[in-house]
């Protein structure tokens, strides 16, 4: 006798389809591939896997070709697609979770951007625009561009200079601490 | 002492060669109570039911038992032979040592001792039987249709046909339903008027249908065979018999620019209307929320406003306070036949549901959908059969389509496919190409369900020969851009995103179920779904019938469905009817329930789980006449002997014939012996 | 009125406009704006598209401040900071286990009972006062309304309009007075969360909301969201590379304050990158 | 009396089954006429219809010695009555608090939904039932139950 699926099963690592549907409740199978959220996806003309792609991916467990994808990180977070969806499938929070997944992997523009912010955040307890064009400059190697706009900036009192950490700065860190360990 | 006799059957080797038959028929001639037990090759042999009668006759026998195969395989045919014997048939039951004994179990010890506690048991079970009889109900051989679309006519001319009689009741001032909206129909492309008005002025003239338009059902009672409906007539303010129809009224009338719903609010009707040329009867109405009399008499004015029709009409039929009036039929079954109405989107969107405003209909005027098109495609529409946009009346050179609007979409409409709109969508772009040669038709869609005869071939049509562009995916969002209406949508099977001009956007929105079908369907006790589509008795095999006998279901009331279906599923509802009134009184099994009145204490939880609503209310009064209590009382007419009434009562008050508390508690007491 | 206020790191900095149209226009219309004391970053959309508990986290502690300070209500004025605070809320609300990881982390008490609130919603709800103290300053100027992706979705949770036709800003700028006009651009992201890091897109993205917005006519935009308003106002001279006019960007609350007769400078117009200036003289003009 | 483990090796409960008429009972003679072999430790009462199944029923067969009982009907959605068997489910929700409040072990009830066409089911229930009960050894709190009942 055969056992029964379910137990041969758990001793593999659990599918790319089931992890998606424990950290963000969207079942990926249920997309049918209609394509309502590339239509609607405003990147759709710039990325080479639209919304609907990456579903069809995902329910297919082609981990290795999503979280190497450059349009994981071309994504807006615009939920324009989440929006639309005739099966709730939420398009938006399928790319986010697998952003975190390939989070560790992506030394991009992007994820320099998304870094170079959450740090300001660490530090300071806010955000300090000033600080955070040069983190950035300096995480993707791109120095020229925009600092010039800067004292424009600052001309209209638009820009810190000196950044002020707020009182609870030490229990915003520890947060940070403590949601990296917990998502770990 | 009961005197019960038991038969132990062999089944030539299928019984004997694992249960020990001769044992277990000496085991019961011990049992209490039992008169005679014997053992037999063949029961159901005829020598093997003459062992029975002349056993019954002889030793003055006043229960059996069969202990030989299923009684789903042969408790009729047992019963019979008793009954041959003068017992009362249903002092007869089987015990099961056939599929539930000799069939599964190979060890004979075994084998035999179970046998012996099953045949026991029935035993005991006998022991409590009482004599029933069978249930006798007449029918009254006529029958009431609710709904006059082409189900309904159907229904109606099949069986009045057949040769009983028919009651048509219709809500709206002419039948026709949604068939007499339609352009030309798939598969054949043949004009649906010219297909549906003959068959509508059959009915009007059948000897044996009474046509009750503008009318709707206002309560039903009884049960198969023997319902009592009232029904009611509404106002048309027109006196029907001196009315001839000439028409002059409706051209007199003052107020001539209200949307007319025949025309899907495309084109003007007025005040006092016709809903259509061919309609039947060809009795006009007048709208009481647009007529000018009616709206100064209901602000209150003492004056009479216009009446500009009254003196229009040369035969005095204008009645203007003409009042509903009700009428109260006897018929033996009744067909549902209410159709559908389409999905309008932002109109009657269900509870909780955020709609469409991606795309744009009710505020882009020439998104429209696909009954608006059969409107414009057809000869007798408002732009008399021209494609031209309700916007500025431009024929438009590249329409849009979309497909599964509001269907396939669980997350803002239905989750179910609407069936029959990948078939009309092809139609209407065929339809469009064979009217504006040098027009674009685009279709997006996801599938293409086209399971019929000829079907996939009349899709296909669309594709190679008409010109029609599919698209395989949906459209994200829609807006008017200026003179176009602009389409964003993604092509995914060239994987790339695309954005449309068109001058006309058609949305094939889901096809739901009539408002106010939920009522409808409570007053005839039948069950529907979620969405409010009537329930068949079975997917399967009863497609026609519903849970309460007597009440059928045809055609888009049930399920999406295009007109073959319907008419199918009518036909066979007629049939199914035909068959019924065949028989001068139907004959049912007494497994019914009954209540014990003294006992009864009216709480009516009772009522509450019957399946079948088979539980009324009864006052019970003293001479004088005043009121003492109200008992549960069963109709056994419509009670189906679920027994769910009896394990429900608190007071033990009601019990199931066939299936007593005594039957029961004695087979599981006599389980311990 | 009173409610807690959390102005969101760019009401400090890039959106300092925001912040002062907005308290001017609160004490105008009688509404008291108490800030959040040692408020934080929600964490914005960085937050969002790297560590999930981290994106509720950092809106969980300052919606449990606000619960411990005595709100019921917090306004969110910026967009961003809204759709995360608001987001938070609704995930924690419908799900016990993420509840219990977030109050695991936040080291505080914290019971989710405090609403959230955006600017349009807040405004909306003034409209009546500000139609009542406008004067016809605003009439005839003609403005597109852009509500951009934050406002409107997820429909779940933020779910104050249509999520597909809204008309909730078009409201407020009747109510001041002036008039939206119809367009079809008002739900298309402007790429705000790009703005540095991927500078073409933005510039690609921008240029079709103005282009539409000219094209039916507005002579102004107005928006709700401070990373709407940077990437339309400081990016603008990108995005018109065919010579268009530029469409001055205000923010709802600086329209408010301008039928409000409220002076420019008070409602920071002379921060803007494309001058704000000339439509409020407009506006001048016409009171007397 | 039997020691424990003599029981143990000699138990053969006996089983009670209270069943509908249109789906067990009908799945039960599948199982029949496909000749596939089960425990026979089972005796079959045949009703019309769950919702016609007293929780009573079931405690008088424990009463009356039965080891283990079997409750069983149409699948949810099938009932033969459309409804009775919405109310059977409902009512022995109630009935397995009742069942644990009278000290019964709950696993000595087995219910089940088991159609016409399920014969392989039927025997598996009939089987599982049968091991699950053998392992839980005989019901001697019955005489107590029978004592309480008087
Ligand atoms: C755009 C479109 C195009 C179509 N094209 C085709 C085609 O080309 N070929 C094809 O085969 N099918 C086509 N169909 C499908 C076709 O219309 C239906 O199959 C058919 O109309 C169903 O008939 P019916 O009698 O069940 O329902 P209906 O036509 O809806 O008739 C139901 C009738 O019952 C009445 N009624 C409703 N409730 C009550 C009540 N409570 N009391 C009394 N009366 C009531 C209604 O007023 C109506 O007259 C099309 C459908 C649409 C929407
Ligand atoms: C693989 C498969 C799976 C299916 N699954 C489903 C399902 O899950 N659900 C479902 O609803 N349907 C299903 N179907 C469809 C279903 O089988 C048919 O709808 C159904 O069997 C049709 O019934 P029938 O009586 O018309 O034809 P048949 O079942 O073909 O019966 C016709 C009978 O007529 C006899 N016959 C033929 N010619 C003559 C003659 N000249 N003289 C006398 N007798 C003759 C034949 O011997 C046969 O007994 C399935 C079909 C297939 C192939
Ligand atoms: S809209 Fe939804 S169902 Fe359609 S392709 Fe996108 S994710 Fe899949
Ligand atoms: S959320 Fe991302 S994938 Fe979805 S529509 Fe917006 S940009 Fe496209
Ligand atoms: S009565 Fe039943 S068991 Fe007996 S011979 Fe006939 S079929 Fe076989
Ligand atoms: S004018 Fe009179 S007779 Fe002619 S249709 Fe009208 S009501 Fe009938
Ligand atoms: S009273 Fe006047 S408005 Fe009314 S139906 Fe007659 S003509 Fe028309
Ligand atoms: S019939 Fe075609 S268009 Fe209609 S819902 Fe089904 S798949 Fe969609
Ligand atoms: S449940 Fe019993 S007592 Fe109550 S009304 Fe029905 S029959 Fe009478
Ligand atoms: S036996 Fe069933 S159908 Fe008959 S009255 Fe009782 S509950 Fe109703």
């Amino acid at each position: 006798m055969s056992a029964p699926p379910s137990e041969a099963g758990s001793h593999h690592p659990p599918t790319l389809t089931a992890h998606l549907r424990a950290t963000t409740g969207v079942n990926v199978a249920a997309c049918y591939q209609c394509g309502k959220c590339s239509a609607g996806c405003p990147m759709a003309v710039e990325t080479a896997l639209r919304p609907h792609d990456v579903m069809r991916l995902a329910a297919s467990e082609q981990r290795e070709r999503l979280l190497a994808a450059e349009s994981l990180w071309l994504c807006l977070t615009c939920e324009a697609c989440t929006a639309r969806c005739p099966n709730g499938c939420d398009p938006a929070r399928v790319i986010d979770a697998l952003r975190e997944e390939a989070a560790h992997q992506a030394p991009r523009a992007i994820g320099a951007f998304h870094r170079s912010f959450l740090d300001q955040i660490r530090a300071f307890g806010r955000s300090f625009e000033l600080g955070l064009v040069m983190t950035y400059k300096l995480r993707s190697g791109k120095l020229t561009q925009d600092v010039t706009t800067a004292p424009g900036l600052l001309g209209r009192g638009k820009l810190k200079l000196v950044p002020h950490p707020i009182a609870g700065v030490s229990d915003v860190r520890r947060i940070f601490r403590a949601c990296e360990k917990e998502e770990a | 002492m009961a005197r019960i006799g038991v038969f132990v059957c062999h089944c030539g080797e299928n019984i004997g060669r694992t249960v020990d038959c001769a044992r277990v028929a000496d085991a019961l001639r011990e049992h209490p109570g039992v008169a005679h037990s014997v053992d037999y090759k063949y029961m159901c042999s005829d020598p093997g039911q003459a062992l029975i009668k002349q056993a019954i006759a002889e030793k003055r026998l006043d229960g059996v038992v069969v202990a030989a195969c299923s009684p789903h395989m042969h408790e009729k045919t047992f019963r019979r032979a008793c009954a041959g014997a003068d017992l009362n048939p249903f002092l007869c039951e089987m015990a099961n040592v056939r599929e539930h004994c000799s069939w599964i179990h190979e060890d004979r010890a075994r084998a035999t001792d179970k046998a012996i506690d099953l045949a026991r048991t029935i035993v005991e079970k006998v022991k409590h039987n009482r004599p029933l009889q069978t249930i006798r109900i007449p029918v009254t051989r006529r029958a009431l249709v609710i709904g006059g679309g082409i189900a309904g006519i159907q229904a109606a001319l099949d069986i009045a046909d057949g040769g009983a009689e028919v009651v048509l009741v219709e809500k709206e001032p002419s039948i026709g339903g949604h068939m007499s909206q339609l352009s030309e129909t798939f598969p054949t492309l043949d004009c649906s008027q010219c297909i549906l008005t003959p068959r509508m002025v059959e009915v009007y003239q059948h000897p044996r249908i009474k046509l009750m338009a503008y009318s709707e059902v206002d309560a039903v009672s009884g049960y198969i065979g023997n319902f009592t409906v009232k029904i009611r007539q509404k106002a048309r303010a027109v006196d029907a018999s001196t009315c001839n129809g000439c028409g002059a009224c409706t051209k007199a009338c003052i107020q001539r620019k209200i949307p007319s719903e025949f025309d899907e609010r495309l084109g003007p009707r007025s005040a006092i209307y016709v809903p259509f040329p061919q309609a039947v009867p060809n009795t006009p109405v007048i709208d009481r929320a647009n007529c000018a009399y009616f709206k100064a008499k209901a602000k209150g004015a003492t004056k009479a406003a216009c009446g500009k029709c009254a003196e229009a009409c040369s035969r005095g039929a204008i009645d203007f306070d003409q009042q509903d009036s009700f009428v109260t039929e006897k018929v033996g079954a009744i067909v549902v036949a209410t159709g559908f109405q389409l999905y309008r989107i932002g109109a009657d969107q269900p509870q909780g549901l955020t709609g469409y405003g991606e795309y744009g209909y009710g505020t882009v005027p020439d998104v429209i959908d696909g009954l608006q098109f059969e409107r414009l495609a057809s000869a007798s529409g408002p732009t008399g059969g021209k494609i031209l946009r309700p916007s500025d009346g431009r024929e438009p050179k590249r329409i849009v389509f979309l497909q599964c609007v509001g269907s396939r979409d669980p997350a803002k409409g239905m989750a179910y496919c609407s069936k029959i709109c990948c078939m009309y969508v092809a139609k209407h772009t065929m339809l469009y190409r064979h009217k504006v040669h040098d027009g674009q038709a685009t279709v997006f869609y996801m599938d293409i369900r086209a399971a019929g005869k000829g079907y996939d071939e009349f899709t296909r049509r669309a594709i190679e020969e008409d010109g029609a562009r599919y698209v395989r995916g949906r459209v994200a969002r829609l807006y008017r851009d200026g003179d176009v209406i602009k389409v964003h949508g993604f092509d995914t099977l060239s994987g790339e995103p695309l954005v449309l001009d068109a001058d006309m956007v058609v949305l094939a929105t889901a096809m739901r179920p009539q408002p106010g079908i939920e009522a409808l369907a409570q007053k005839l006790s039948v069950s529907y779904d979620q969405h409010g589509f009537i329930n068949e008795a079975h997917p399967k095999l009863r497609p026609v019938e519903t849970n309460t006998a007597g009440v059928f279901v045809a055609g888009a009331c049930q399920a999406p469905r295009d007109i073959p279906d319907s008419v199918a599923m009518a036909s066979a509802a007629a049939s199914k009817i035909l068959g019924l009134f065949s028989q001068a009184e139907l004959e049912r099994e007494p497994t019914v329930a009954r209540v014990d009145t003294g006992l009864c204490s009216g709480c009516f939880h009772c009522e509450r789980v019957c399946p079948y609503g088979a539980v009324e209310r009864r006052e019970i009064r003293d001479r004088k006449g005043n009121l003492l209590k109200v008992v549960a009382e069963v109709n056994p007419g419509v009670c189906q002997g679920c027994g769910t009434c009896q394990a429900t009562c608190p007071s033990k008050s009601v019990e199931l014939d066939g299936f007593t508390d005594q039957q029961i508690w004695a087979e599981i007491n006599a389980l311990a012996l | 009125m009173r409610i807690g206020y959390y102005p969101g790191c760019s009401l400090h900095a890039t959106a300092r406009e925001l912040d002062e149209s907005l308290r001017a226009v609160a004490s105008a219309l009688d509404l008291e704006l108490q800030e959040l004391d040692d408020w934080s970053c929600c964490g914005a959309t960085s937050g969002h598209a790297t560590n999930h508990l981290l994106s509720l986290a950092l809106p969980a502690r300052n919606l449990a401040l606000a619960e411990a300070q005595g709100h019921d209500r917090v306004l969110a004025p910026c967009a961003a900071c809204y759709n995360r605070l608001a987001t938070a809320r609704h995930e924690i609300a419908a799900d016990a286990a993420l509840a219990a990881r977030v109050a695991r982390v936040l080291e505080r008490p914290f019971a989710n009972r405090v609403t959230v609130a955006n600017l349009v919603e807040v405004l909306r709800e003034l409209g009546p006062a500000i139609t009542a103290r406008a004067g016809r300053s605003l009439a005839g100027l003609k403005v597109a309304c852009y509500y951009g992706c934050l406002l409107v979705r997820p429909a779940a949770v933020v779910g104050f309009d249509d999520p597909e036709q809204p008309t909730s800003m078009e409201d407020v700028v009747r109510a001041a007075g002036a008039t939206p006009v119809a367009w079809q651009m008002r739900l298309e992201c402007c790429g705000g969360a790009f703005s540095l890091a991927r500078t073409a897109s933005v510039v690609r993205l921008g240029r079709a909301i103005l282009d539409d917005a000219r094209r039916a006519g507005a002579e102004a935009l107005v928006v709700a969201c401070p990373m709407c308003h940077s990437n339309l106002d400081f990016r603008q001279s990108a995005m018109l590379e065919r010579g268009e006019k530029p469409l001055p960007v205000l923010y709802l609350s600086e329209l408010v304050g301008l039928a409000l007769g409220i002076a420019p400078d008070t409602l920071g117009l002379q921060r803007h990158f494309v001058d704000a200036r000339p439509l409020a003289a407009r506006a001048a003009a016409e009171v007397h | 009396m039997a020691t424990a483990a003599e029981s143990l090796t000699a138990f053969e409960p006996r089983i009670t089954a209270f069943v509908c008429n249109w789906c067990t009972y009908t799945g039960a003679d599948l199982a029949g006429t496909s000749r596939l072999q089960m425990a026979p430790n089972v005796r079959i009462v045949r009703l019309p219809c769950t919702g016609r199944i007293d929780p009573l029923f079931v405690i008088k067969a424990f009463e009356r010695g039965a080891d283990g009982v079997i409750v069983s009907g149409c699948h949810p959605a099938d009932c033969h009555y459309t409804a009775g068997n919405y109310h059977a489910r409902r009512r022995f929700a109630v009935f397995r608090e009742l069942l644990d409040f009278m000290g019964i072990d709950t696993r000595r009830v087995t219910f089940s939904w088991v159609s016409a066409s399920e014969g392989g089911k039927w025997r598996d229930v009939v089987n599982e039932t049968v091991g699950r009960v053998q392992a839980l050894g005989p019901f001697e709190a019955y005489h107590e139950l029978a004592g309480r009942q008087g």
